[in-house]
């Protein structure tokens, strides 16, 4: 039996054999993250599903705005060794592009046309990447980058109940609070021999 | 007078001149050819009723003619599928390669007929026979496949041989080539062989089980306006044979089945019957083309006539020559509606059409009716023939036939509704957006067909009282048909008053259709607008259920259908490695090895002839 | 002194007819309604209760049905993201008529907490007409039924009328729905 | 003539209110066994003229006409169908067959409009309808085949009379094992649970009925309530000995009905393919060996 650690061991050894590694991250018992250099993607990617992780569980974008950077998050498992593994790759945020991985998992097809529907990261080698998947007749700047502002869309696009100015969802009639404040004040007068109003 | 000589002579004439118009222009040869059909079924319907045909015979040599009712019934109803199917000849012939010998073929094979069910004697029904396999083999290879009309003729003439065999047997112990005096003379062991090789030759001509396996693919690759003779008509000669084993042949006594006290051979034929039924109703329920499962249709309703014909009594009679009228109208209206669509179309497989009741509704409700009528629901004559194949079998208590005869029934309103559903029903496509209905002259015959399911659907009694004649003739009781068509059958076990249903019905619908009119009108909308759970479906073809459509069931015993192909592939490779060896013996390069085969074979056959 | 004599009625006119035959379809029809539960929000777990033993929607003649064809309720049970506001709009219009709408939960009224996202619209009126708003986040189950009741109500003092608006407004309906949603239905490799 | 089919509208018409009102009490019995007030027990006619009342669509002419023509072979099979020994409309006529078999123009007028609206559910639908019907009528045939056998009549009131006659069993006791075939084909029949394969809303969307609504589904609903009617009364007249009088017909009919009802409400439902083979096995079987016993043996109790 190999327990977790030895696992963690065992995925270090295989991808930093492979491919240089810019920086490792344990992420918690049984995931660990790799970042790596954009060109490395597809090897490191081919070394681990010959090594066993041959599910392609997730793949996603993170906007870095301040780096101006998107980095690529490509999550595979293993059945046999229970350790998933994070490829983390930079890539530039303007005309953001990543060579597909399509010829080693043809999983990812769906998540390309994801990642480029709401990031706009196109995916050359990926026939289908430009098509729409979710966002239907989409007609702005994708709306996950973090300089996408998703109120000033609704706003502009979605009608908004109009409120008259005097609205108030609070009753008149209803002296509630008033009542609170005062119960409160009383007390107070009364603990303090009415010195602190 | 007309002359049965006259009118086979008449159409062998025609055969020749209906080849010579043909060769000048397709149309005029057809056109030809309907007059033709036309003019002998208006003598035989004209004469041949009060069996008034002249049988003298002045130009043909050792030819005689006799009529009877049960010839003639047979004779008449094919003879009406031929006029039928002769109308859709000028809008088909033009596909074919062969167009001059297609007309030629057709009132040749048509004259065999007439011969082959007005005469009386063994050698001349088989000259007959292989007159009418040998003119429709040439028929069916015009249309998609060779191979149908190789083992369509694989199988008949199995069937022929087997019948050949038979009647040595019957001259060689009775020495009697009469038909009906010589199965009547035939006694003993005998009997019990020519029993058995005259039903091997009906079984072959009528496709019931074993001897199927040709009926699908001769139906569903035979030229469109044949495959309705095939089944409508040339099947029926296998019912004839039958008929003439299973009636004509005095059953030995000793071989009684105790329990319901039938004779074993009958009996046997009864269950042979049944798994035909089965078997038929279970490969078209599989089948994905539409002339293929009419065709297994056809095996299962075979099936129906041999039950029927297998339980000695005259009810049962009855409803066997009822359900050889009333599929023979409906399997040709149902072949002909399909043709039609083939014809728009150009295909009979069912997952390539669609919703062809937007261009062809008159074809459409030809095919409904013919459906109802094989599936035997009320208005129409399948009902009548099977409810006294139902009562007769209820009589008896014969559960097992019971069984299959019910399975078949029910699981007949499962296969015709499939290319009702999948050929007429459903998404309209847009391949077929120019399609038409069909044209008037292939309307007539249909709107014929139409009428006449119905006919014999809510007036049985014309036909009973002619069926009466022929049990007459076979030696069994009038059924009991009063004059308002009431049948009343084993004495009050049923009565069936089939005018009174269709009026109850009318009835019905008359009250339906008030309710429907008298309510608010409904708002039209386009077939792509269905529920879809809210999904936007544009394309017709995702929205259009016809492929496996009883998945679920056919899952329950697919891999127990092949077992009989398989039986007959395997034989079919030692047929063809015999002859590979005779080829090698004979065809070897020495000339010298071949010409002490054949003389040997010679020396052989001079040696039995000499014993 | 009265007459004795039997007099026919005045002869009605075929508007008064029309609206006397109205009423008795009236009578069924909020005594006879079908659900066809949209659920697409959090608010649909209010249905169960509503539907079992506990509060027993069917002793009001209620009941869920399978299809828009056979419903006369869409109840829309939460958010509408504008994916599913397409295919919301292409159910009421296959519904047949008289079709009422009610609408669950604070989303369909103005957002509720997604009144900021990209993806879920504000107003739901804006799109269809809606008979009855049940407010809240969400609605508890007395609330909900006291809508079905509200609905009654209106259908039988003839104020459940936004089927009618839809047809008479037809335009404006269509106008907000293109500027939100694009085009209502959409054509691409999933749905051909 | 006449007299006979106005009698026999009268029947359709009492087959309609009547299954109407005892299916509206059987929704309330099912409301109160699962703890609930239930509907008013018209609620099934108030759905019904709802339902009429409104303004449906209609996918072509096929789709309308297979509705009419269901309806009109519906009410024209009911028509034959006797209430008691006594009432019936066309003596001698009302033959078993007819009922399976103009049964059977409903069922295929129904399909036809349920095809033609062009809904692949539809289809399904049919499809399921039709199997299972392959399934529950063979078993269901051949006890009848057992029961036609032996009272020497196919006429539906000959065989009330049969077991009405003086030293003559309800064939329920006479037939057993029939008996209990007989009762799981009419489940069958009614399209009750576990057999409810072809309807299953959650499913297949209500299967043939997926597009319709307004009158049209009104119209399906009078034809399923009147058919239903003709199942019952099938088993009613066919295994409790039919009826003497009518009251003696509501009590029959009523814990028919409602037995039906209880046991439905108890079940889950079967994959089609589990229908076929559940009928094909026990049920076929079992009438198999009571048409052998009673036939060729004549041990009847």
């Amino acid at each position: 039996m190999t327990n977790s650690m030895n696992n963690l061991e065992l995925v270090k050894k295989v991808v930093t054999e492979a491919v240089p590694v810019l920086k490792i991250e344990e992420v918690d018992k049984q995931q660990l993250a790799f970042e790596i250099d954009k060109r490395d993607v597809h090897h490191v990617l081919t070394v681990l599903k010959t090594s066993g992780w041959k599910q392609l569980s997730y793949m996603s974008a993170v906007d870095w705005i301040d780096e101006n950077k998107f980095e690529l998050v490509y999550l595979v498992f293993n059945w046999e060794v229970p350790v998933y593994v994070q490829v983390r790759a930079k890539i530039d945020r303007v005309n953001p592009e990543m060579d597909s991985i399509l010829p080693i998992f043809p999983g990812v097809k769906y998540y390309e046309r994801e990642a480029h529907e709401f990031f706009g990261i196109a995916f050359p080698g990926n026939p289908d990447y430009h098509k729409q998947l979710i966002l239907e007749e989409w007609d702005d700047i994708p709306p996950l980058r973090k300089d996408f502002d998703p109120e000033a869309y609704s706003d502009r696009k979605f009608p908004k109940r109009e409120y008259p100015a005097d609205f108030s969802v609070v009753d008149p009639k209803n002296k509630s609070i008033e009542k609170r404040k005062e119960r409160k004040a009383r007390a107070n007068a009364l603990r303090t021999g009415g010195k602190e109003q | 007078m007309a002359s049965i000589e006259y009118l086979i002579l008449i159409l062998v004439g025609a055969s020749f001149l209906a080849y010579l118009f043909t060769k000048l222009n397709t149309y005029l040869g057809s056109v030809f050819t309907i007059l033709a059909t036309m003019f002998v079924f208006a003598s035989l319907a004209g004469y041949g009723f009060g069996m008034g045909l002249d049988t003298t015979v002045n130009y043909l040599p050792w030819f005689t003619f006799n009529q009877t009712y049960l010839g003639f019934y047979f004779v008449i109803i094919i003879a009406f599928v031929y006029l039928m199917v002769s109308f859709f000849h000028p809008y088909y012939l033009g596909q074919y390669k062969y167009k001059d010998s297609y007309n030629m073929l057709f009132l040749l094979s048509l004259a065999g007929i007439i011969g082959a069910f007005y005469t009386d004697n063994f050698l001349q029904l088989f000259f007959f026979f292989e007159l009418i396999i040998w003119t429709t083999m040439f028929l069916i290879p015009q249309g998609k496949s060779r191979e149908a009309a190789v083992s369509y003729f694989g199988f008949s003439v199995a069937g022929s041989v087997a019948m050949l065999i038979g009647i040595f047997l019957i001259f060689s112990s009775t020495g009697q080539l009469d038909i009906t005096s010589g199965l009547a003379a035939i006694s003993g062991t005998n009997a019990i062989i020519v029993f058995i090789l005259f039903l091997i030759a009906g079984f072959a001509k009528l496709g019931a089980f074993p001897l199927h396996i040709w009926l699908p693919i001769a139906h569903g690759n035979a030229p469109h306006p044949f495959s309705p003779v095939l089944s409508g008509a040339l099947v029926k000669l296998g019912a004839f044979i039958g008929i003439l084993a299973l009636v004509r042949i005095v059953p030995t006594a000793n071989l009684l089945v105790d329990s319901i006290n039938l004779p074993l051979g009958q009996w046997l034929v009864a269950i042979l019957g049944s798994i035909s039924i089965v078997f038929g109703t279970l490969m078209a329920i599989k089948e994905d083309d539409a002339k293929k499962l009419l065709a297994y249709s056809s095996m299962s309703h075979g099936g129906y006539i041999l039950v029927a014909f297998s339980l000695m009594n005259s009810v049962a009679f009855a409803g066997g020559f009822y359900h050889i009228l009333a599929h023979a109208i409906a399997s040709a209206a149902a072949f002909m509606a399909i043709a039609a669509v083939a014809r728009a179309t150009g295909t009979t497989k069912m997952k390539e059409l669609g919703g062809m009741i937007h261009k062809m509704p008159i074809t459409y409700l030809a095919y409904l009716v013919a459906i109802i009528s094989m599936a035997g629901i009320p208005p129409m004559g399948g009902f009548i023939s099977k409810w006294l194949i139902f009562m007769a079998v209820i009589n008896k208590g014969m559960i097992f036939v019971a069984i299959a005869i019910f399975f078949g029934s029910v699981g007949s309103f499962l296969y015709v509704f499939r290319p009702l559903a999948a050929l007429f029903l459903g998404q309209e496509f847009r391949e077929y957006k120019h399609v038409k209905e069909a044209p008037i002259m292939m309307l007539i015959p249909t709107f014929i067909l139409m009428g006449l399911n119905v006919y014999t659907g809510v007036f049985p009694s014309f036909i009973l009282n002619f069926i009466n004649n022929i049990l007459g003739e076979l030696g069994y009781a009038a059924l009991n048909v009063t004059s308002s068509s009431i049948i009343n059958v084993f004495d009050g076990q049923g009565i069936l008053n089939p005018a009174l249903i269709s009026l109850v019905f009318a009835v019905g619908v008359f009250i339906a259709f008030i309710i429907f009119i008298l309510l608010k009108k409904s708002r039209s909308v386009s077939l792509m607008d269905t529920y879809t759970a809210a999904n936007f479906v544009h394309d017709e073809h995702l929205l259009h259920y016809s492929v496996d459509f009883y998945a679920p069931l056919e899952r329950l015993y697919e891999k127990h259908t092949n077992w009989m192909t398989k039986f007959y592939e395997s034989l079919a490779k030692k047929v063809k490695e015999i002859g590979n060896l005779g080829k090698y013996l004979f065809m070897s390069k020495n000339i010298g090895t071949t010409m002490l085969w054949i003389i040997t074979i010679i020396i052989l056959l001079l040696w039995g002839v000499a014993l | 002194m009265l007459s004795t004599k039997f007099t026919p009625a005045t002869k009605l006119s075929k508007a008064e007819i029309d609206r006397k035959w109205w009423e008795i379809g009236d009578f069924f029809r909020r005594n006879s309604l079908w659900l066809l539960m949209y659920c697409t929000g959090c608010c649909a777990i209010e249905l169960p209760p509503a539907m079992t033993s506990a509060y027993d929607m069917e002793r009001l003649g209620m009941g869920p049905m399978a299809t828009p064809r056979q419903a006369d309720i869409l109840l829309v049970s939460g958010y509408l993201s504008l994916k599913t506001l397409r295919r919301l709009i292409y159910t009421y219009e296959q519904m047949s008529e008289p079709r009422y709408v009610v609408a669950l939960g604070s989303c369909p009224i103005n957002g509720g907490i997604y009144h900021d996202s990209h993806a879920v619209i504000n107003q739901l009126d804006q799109y269809i007409p809606v008979d009855v708003y049940v407010a809240g986040c969400m609605p508890n189950t007395e609330a909900v039924m006291n809508g079905f009741v509200d609905l009654m109500d209106q259908i039988k003092h003839k104020t459940a009328n936004g089927w009618k608006k839809y047809h008479a407004n037809f335009e404006w309906y269509k106008e907000n729905q293109r500027n939100s949603l694009g085009e209502v239905d959409v054509h691409d490799e999933f749905h051909e | 003539m006449i007299i006979n089919v106005l009698v026999g509208i009268g029947i359709a018409f009492f087959a309609f209110v009547l299954q109407t009102s005892v299916a509206g009490l059987n929704r309330k019995i099912v409301g109160r066994l699962q703890k609930r007030i239930g509907p008013r027990w018209y609620q099934e006619f108030i759905d019904i003229f709802k339902l009429l009342s409104k303004r449906s669509v209609s996918h072509g002419w096929i789709f309308d006409f297979g509705v009419i023509m269901a309806l009109g072979g519906i009410i024209g099979t009911a028509m034959f169908m006797p209430i008691t020994s006594n009432i019936v409309a066309f003596q001698d006529y009302d033959n078993f067959f007819i009922f399976v078999y103009l049964l059977a123009v409903g069922m295929l007028g129904m399909a036809m409009s349920a095809s033609g609206s062009g809904n692949p559910w539809a289809s399904i639908g049919v499809m399921r309808a039709l199997t299972t019907m392959l399934a529950y009528e063979v078993p269901f045939l051949i006890v009848v085949l057992t029961i036609i056998n032996l009272s020497g009549t196919s006429s539906m009131t000959g065989i009330q009379i049969f077991q009405q006659t003086a030293g003559n069993n309800w064939f329920i006791l006479a037939l057993p094992l029939g008996g209990i075939v007989g009762f799981i084909a009419l489940m069958g029949m009614l399209g009750k649970k576990p057999f409810e394969t072809y309807i299953a809303p959650a499913e297949i969307a209500s299967g043939p009925m997926v597009e319709y609504g307004g009158k049209q589904l009104g119209m399906l609903f009078i034809l399923h309530e009147i058919s239903v009617w003709i199942e019952v009364t099938l088993f009613v007249h066919l295994f409790l000995g039919g009826a003497t009088n009518i009251f003696e017909f509501l009590i029959k009919y009523f814990a028919v009905y409602t037995l039906a009802n209880l046991i439905s409400n108890v079940n889950g439902r079967f994959k089609i393919d589990q229908v076929v083979t559940f009928f094909y096995k026990w049920p076929l079987l079992m009438a198999v060996t009571q048409a052998v016993i009673a036939i060729y043996f004549g041990w009847v109790i």
